[in-house]
């Protein structure tokens, strides 16, 4: 048993914190958050280069079929720069396609996706914004070898600048997972301008939107169970990104803390302020525990791969709010401005809250798994 | 104990109803937004000088200053009413409740005839130079300084976190004028005009995205030294007094925000669906509006209390640091609540004209702005309690 | 507009301050709870003399006809020493007869109660200890003249010093009051000993009680809606009851906090320990402002009485709790010792906590409220 | 990164399972009640003399020490097999997971050859004189004075909250024995016997009943100067050693307690009954259960994070206090959500024993037994974050 990052996942963490340290500093996310879609293609290149997008996809299919911990350190140092744009749609769209495409969904889109030519993203909530795949009720049809969807999905990440958008959609008792791509006739996607610029969300609307049955992943299989599988796997990577937030907001304010004098001494020797930053240390600290052990859980297919999941989010929902929380108390007035970059974290981290389901939600699933329910 | 008006005060309020169902600008006509902005701000005066001339403006002044010489109770009567007509906020805010109080208190005659009426009519707006980038919750350690130059005071400093600065006529500024003296003896207060040369304004943007705070630079500026405040040297009792007056004011005026916030995520919380039910169905969507009204209503029955006691002592004490703390945390919590009952609704900009997102962005200053709540705390500790000081 | 005791009510308070400090020191409760009743004649006497047992029963039958405030003035006063035994409880039942009771049945027991020689209490909770009066299921059956009950009521405060047990009991679609000499046949009274031995719990078995049906208390009226209104007027008395206690948390704390010294400075001094003590003073006035309100808007049958009530009571609930939390915090070890009089304020507080409903529950009455749904 | 447990730790598991499966008294054999109910010390003696015999004391001890010499993992592993087996706690706990290690760490050959063995056997039970009336959180203000009298210390003065005292055969005691030096250079620590005259023990009654502290008075004891651990008036870093003994190893024992609390509130929560319906479907309800389930999964998972941590550079740090932290308030908050879940039961000394009563009482405690929140707290930001001292 041993807890801990290897020493080659440390090397790995060292590299990517300082690639992105010196490629993705504040600048350029505000520079970014400004632009429609918060996308960088220089930036997207380097996500390719450095065999970030197919980190954890087969090896077969141009991944670098590493597992769920080396994904979560870097995504880890991508929340640290509050790195904007598609990454964690790209992961749960190659999750996606990993767990539920038959071997030539796989080579269509796998190889793609890793080399960044493709773009993917999912299309899941409705109107309810519920992240369990069962409420899923946007009906498709059946028409000859095709399917046939009109409807609308709303808060769709990154949905502008993705190549392939794969629509969750209800097949009777069934789920189907249909890749329409983002230029298709019939497929509108609209702006939907939130609180976190630096991840943006859209409403997709299709119109008769037919593709043929063969191309919906998972059909041969249980493209629910894939489904839920993915969004494991994206909400890991997100819990990971957010433990990354809080390691920059702690850091940030335990240094503003020593600087920042009042009353003659560094705000920092004021107890209020200490027990501030100690709490932040605790909550950061604890959260990165969840988030390790559930990467870890599902890497190793553990039976408590699914609560690990969910306690993670719901513990890093909460967290990472109230680390921001603390973050802007012990900086007073200058946390508060739009210069101070601290303001991207505190956007960060409440769109990052309710993204694969609030603390609320995953406590319900935990209760659910407690209480022997499932 | 008698929460029940007086007949005095239910002619009060039923003149003054009477009064804005007549005089109040229909709502189609009234701006949208926020007082800070510019495009407003010639409405708002205007609305207050009919406010002025209706005999509605400084509800408890006394009435030699052009005040209604109202109580106390009144004064809150007419916010109350002003919130139930759904009235636009009022823009003179600064002058009405802290800066006019101010002069009444510690100006020479002739700062009251020459400030006050403006302030009642509207014509006037003040804004309050305190905050420095180096004086926050330690205030007395400002650094602007004023060196006497002949019948002047030269100012050079910066402010910061300065409201209503972007349109205002006067400053009350607070100023080092004696290097030397220990930190709380060397304080002036003043009465600037903004519009004076070597004044600079320059908007601070929040993380909300608006800007209803200032920073303002004085570079060089004279100012007669008539114009002190008190008097010289000993401008922090004024600042007491300002601050004071700032929190019992504050409180009292944000209800009305906080009651139609509330009322609004209650209405919402019908609309918007979860489980293919309304999210007010939901047991923890209760629990949390619930608290919310609770904590609401409380801070309503808080303020009552207090003013009754001000009513009785005629100064607003440290008490005002117990309403500070209440509505600054209150209002965190109920657009938290906001946040986890609208759920990704919350966040979108364009739904309800992003005002949950707002909302919740903005109340992250409240407990930070007019004192951190580590500071009010400090205050009640001391102040009230009597323990020993922490520093 | 004027919200705060008027002289009259000021003088009461501080009277009665005096003459129950004098009468009512830590060491009588620390007698008292080690009692099977926790019970003291003397007090009761006292009490009486005092005109506090029918405080605000009509003049007519007894009472000094005062309104709640009055009676909030001097609950807070036994709360704040944490007095023992059946006030409560008769306060309780004194309002249920005076809302519920026709002429003759007020005749009957408002006179003997106001002088303390009848003692009262109400046995209302069942298994499932629910405070909601329609949650009453003990059926009572009809039997010629007589109601006949059988069956247990749990939770019953005071039952065994008791002379008459108000037993309510459904009938049909209504509810029954039904008064129950304590000693009659079929009545069995078992202690249920709880956390808080300063007011004592009893299980009340009735096997085959017969009542005339004459007997019972507002049959003519709407008993359900006289049983609310004297728990509400129980309700604001017990919270008036927590305020005190809060109080003397408070003043104890704040005190200790003075005196006590560490690291060579009164603990006081420490941010950490002013900030519990000012969240203590924030907790005790705004529960104060509540428990004032309630009291008034009852007094007056305000149209907001009902909300008021339960405001009150949840904010109480929660906050008597985290006072006393605070409290012992604040103290460290000593408070958390037998021989120091806090623990018998936050074991009171704990069982206030729950009487009569609460925190969750006085919530769900303010959402019905506030939703329009009641 | 791998949880997976190693094929020797794997062995370790199973090897003391099937022991623990043939050695384990049965459940009507053992005693009802707290390990510091005197009548139930034999028992717990013979507990641990059993495992001793059978080479389970001292887990991670040295060997030559008769310990296992195994890896804190297989420590850990052994708490955790004792909880799944329900077995018994261990009633020298103080002498097994904080004067041995310490005693380890600064103790002469001799010492270690004359105390060691009867911990990890159970004829000796140690206890921990520290705590005074007046020296709480501010430890190193201790007054309890030990006077150099030839050969022997004679030592007078008060401890408090001394655990296991009233059974305990010896005490790692810290005195003052330079009254001149400043306050931190003038402790020593000292192996004292407790059946010495002039040493008398009261029990100190909590609020929650029962005495599991006592107050320790030394009246004149005399103590030879050999029984001195570490050296004279460097006794705080003996005292500092101990506390981080104490918090890294306090966590990992309590956990036990606490999944079996949790596990019996989840059980109870699908048989008391609310609305005619077990209160498990109430959804505040089951909010309450995921929330302590999270928390407590976290504690486990803190706990190996930090042992994984602790393997590699041996030394207990300052981590201890955020999990000392962590645990102390999380078993307040699922204390408090127990009470809430069980409403009027909860509160019952005849309902599950009175287990959720005491509980909730007890809880109280933990956040300030062993440092309070406000310590560990600073221990936090000055010794981990590197804030500036506050005192």
């Amino acid at each position: 048993m041993e807890f801990d990052l290897n020493e080659d996942q440390k090397v790995f963490r060292d590299t990517t914190r300082k690639l992105l340290k010196k490629e993705c500093p504040a600048e350029r996310v505000r520079r970014l958050m400004e632009t429609d879609t918060a996308q960088d293609a220089q930036l997207w290149h380097l996500m390719a280069e450095q065999g970030w997008l197919g980190l954890t996809l087969p090896e077969d299919f141009g991944g670098l079929g590493q597992g769920l911990v080396e994904l979560a350190v870097i995504a880890e140092e991508m929340g640290r720069v509050c790195l904007p744009g598609g990454f964690l749609s790209a992961i749960f769209a190659g999750a996606l396609v990993a767990e539920a495409g038959n071997s030539r969904q796989k080579a269509a889109y796998l190889e793609k996706m890793a080399s960044g030519d493709l773009k993917g993203t999912v299309a899941l909530l409705e109107a309810e914004a519920d992240w369990n795949p069962s409420a899923v009720r946007l009906a498709v049809e059946r028409n000859g070898e095709d399917f046939v969807v009109s409807g609308k999905k709303l808060f769709v990440p990154d949905a502008q600048t993705a190549d392939v958008i794969f629509c969750v959609v209800r097949d009777g008792e069934s789920l189907a997972l249909l890749p329409v791509a983002k230029d298709a006739a019939g497929v509108k996607v609209t702006a939907m301008p939130a609180l976190d610029a630096t991840r943006k969300l859209y409403q997709v609307e299709f119109e008769n939107v037919a593709i043929p049955q063969a191309e919906a992943l998972g059909a041969d299989g249980n493209p629910e169970r894939a489904l839920r599988r993915a969004i494991e796997v994206a909400t890991v990577t997100l819990c990971a990104e957010m433990v990354g937030g809080m390691q920059w907001v702690l850091e940030t304010a335990v240094e503003y803390a020593k600087t920042r004098h009042q009353f003659g001494k560094p705000i920092g020797s004021f107890q209020a302020v200490q027990h501030q930053c100690a709490d932040m240390l605790l909550l950061t600290e604890s959260s990165r525990s969840a988030t390790l052990f559930a990467a870890w859980a599902l890497t190793v297919d553990d039976p408590k791969a699914a609560a690990a999941v969910s306690i993670a989010k719901a513990y890093c929902s909460d967290a990472f709010r109230e680390v921001c929380h603390r973050g802007v108390q012990v900086h007073g007035g200058i946390g508060f401005t739009w210069e101070y970059d601290l303001q991207l974290y505190v956007k960060r981290s409440k769109a990052s809250e309710i993204l694969f389901g609030d603390a609320t939600f995953h406590r319900e699933q935990v209760a659910q798994l407690v209480l022997g329910e499932r | 104990m008698d929460l029940n008006l007086t007949p005095a005060e239910q002619q009060f309020r039923d003149e003054f109803r009477s009064w804005l169902a007549a005089n109040l600008p229909a709502p189609e006509e009234r701006p949208k937004g926020t007082r800070t902005e510019l495009g407003n701000v010639t409405f708002l005066k205007n609305w207050q000088k009919t406010l002025y001339a209706g005999g509605w403006a400084g509800i408890s002044w006394p009435k030699e200053y052009g005040g209604r010489g109202a109580t106390l109770v009144e004064q809150a009567i007419f916010q109350e009413e002003l919130a139930h007509a759904n009235a636009p906020e009022l823009i003179g805010t600064i002058g009405l409740s802290l800066v006019g109080p101010t002069i009444i208190a510690m100006g020479t005659e002739a700062q009251k005839q020459r400030y006050l009426a403006p302030i009642l009519s509207g014509e006037e707006i003040w804004c309050q130079g305190f905050s420095e980038p180096n004086a926050g919750s330690d205030l007395a350690s400002l650094a602007t300084k004023a060196v006497r130059d002949g019948d002047d005071f030269v100012i050079s400093g910066q402010k910061t976190w300065t409201s209503f600065a972007q349109m205002a006529d006067w400053c009350l500024l607070l100023v080092r004028t004696d290097q030397e003296a220990a930190k709380h003896k060397g304080i002036t207060c003043l009465l600037v005009d903004m519009h004076l040369p070597g004044i600079q304004v320059r908007p601070l943007r929040m993380m909300s995205g608006d800007s209803a705070f200032n920073e303002v630079f004085f570079t060089e500026v004279r100012v007669p030294a008539a114009q002190v405040l008190g008097k010289v040297n000993q401008g922090w009792t004024t600042a007491i007094t300002a601050l004071m007056n700032e929190r019992a004011n504050l409180g009292s005026g944000l209800q009305v925000i906080f009651r139609r916030n509330l009322d609004a995520l209650i209405e919402r919380s019908k609309t918007v669906q979860r489980n293919g039910k309304p999210v007010c169905e939901d047991p923890l969507v209760r629990q949390k509006l619930a608290q919310a009204q609770i904590e609401l209503e409380i801070l309503g029955l808080n303020t009552m209390r207090a003013l009754t006691s001000l009513a009785k002592t005629g100064i607003p004490g440290p008490e005002g640091s117990i309403s500070k703390l209440f509505w600054s945390e209150m209002n965190q919590k109920t657009q938290q609540a906001a946040q986890e009952i609208l759920g990704a609704y919350g966040q979108l900009s364009e739904f309800d004209n992003g005002i949950w997102a707002y909302g919740y962005l903005r109340s992250r200053g409240n407990t930070i702005e007019a004192g951190t709540s580590e500071i009010q705390r400090n205050i009640i500790a001391e102040r009230v309690l009597g323990l020993p000081k922490s520093y």
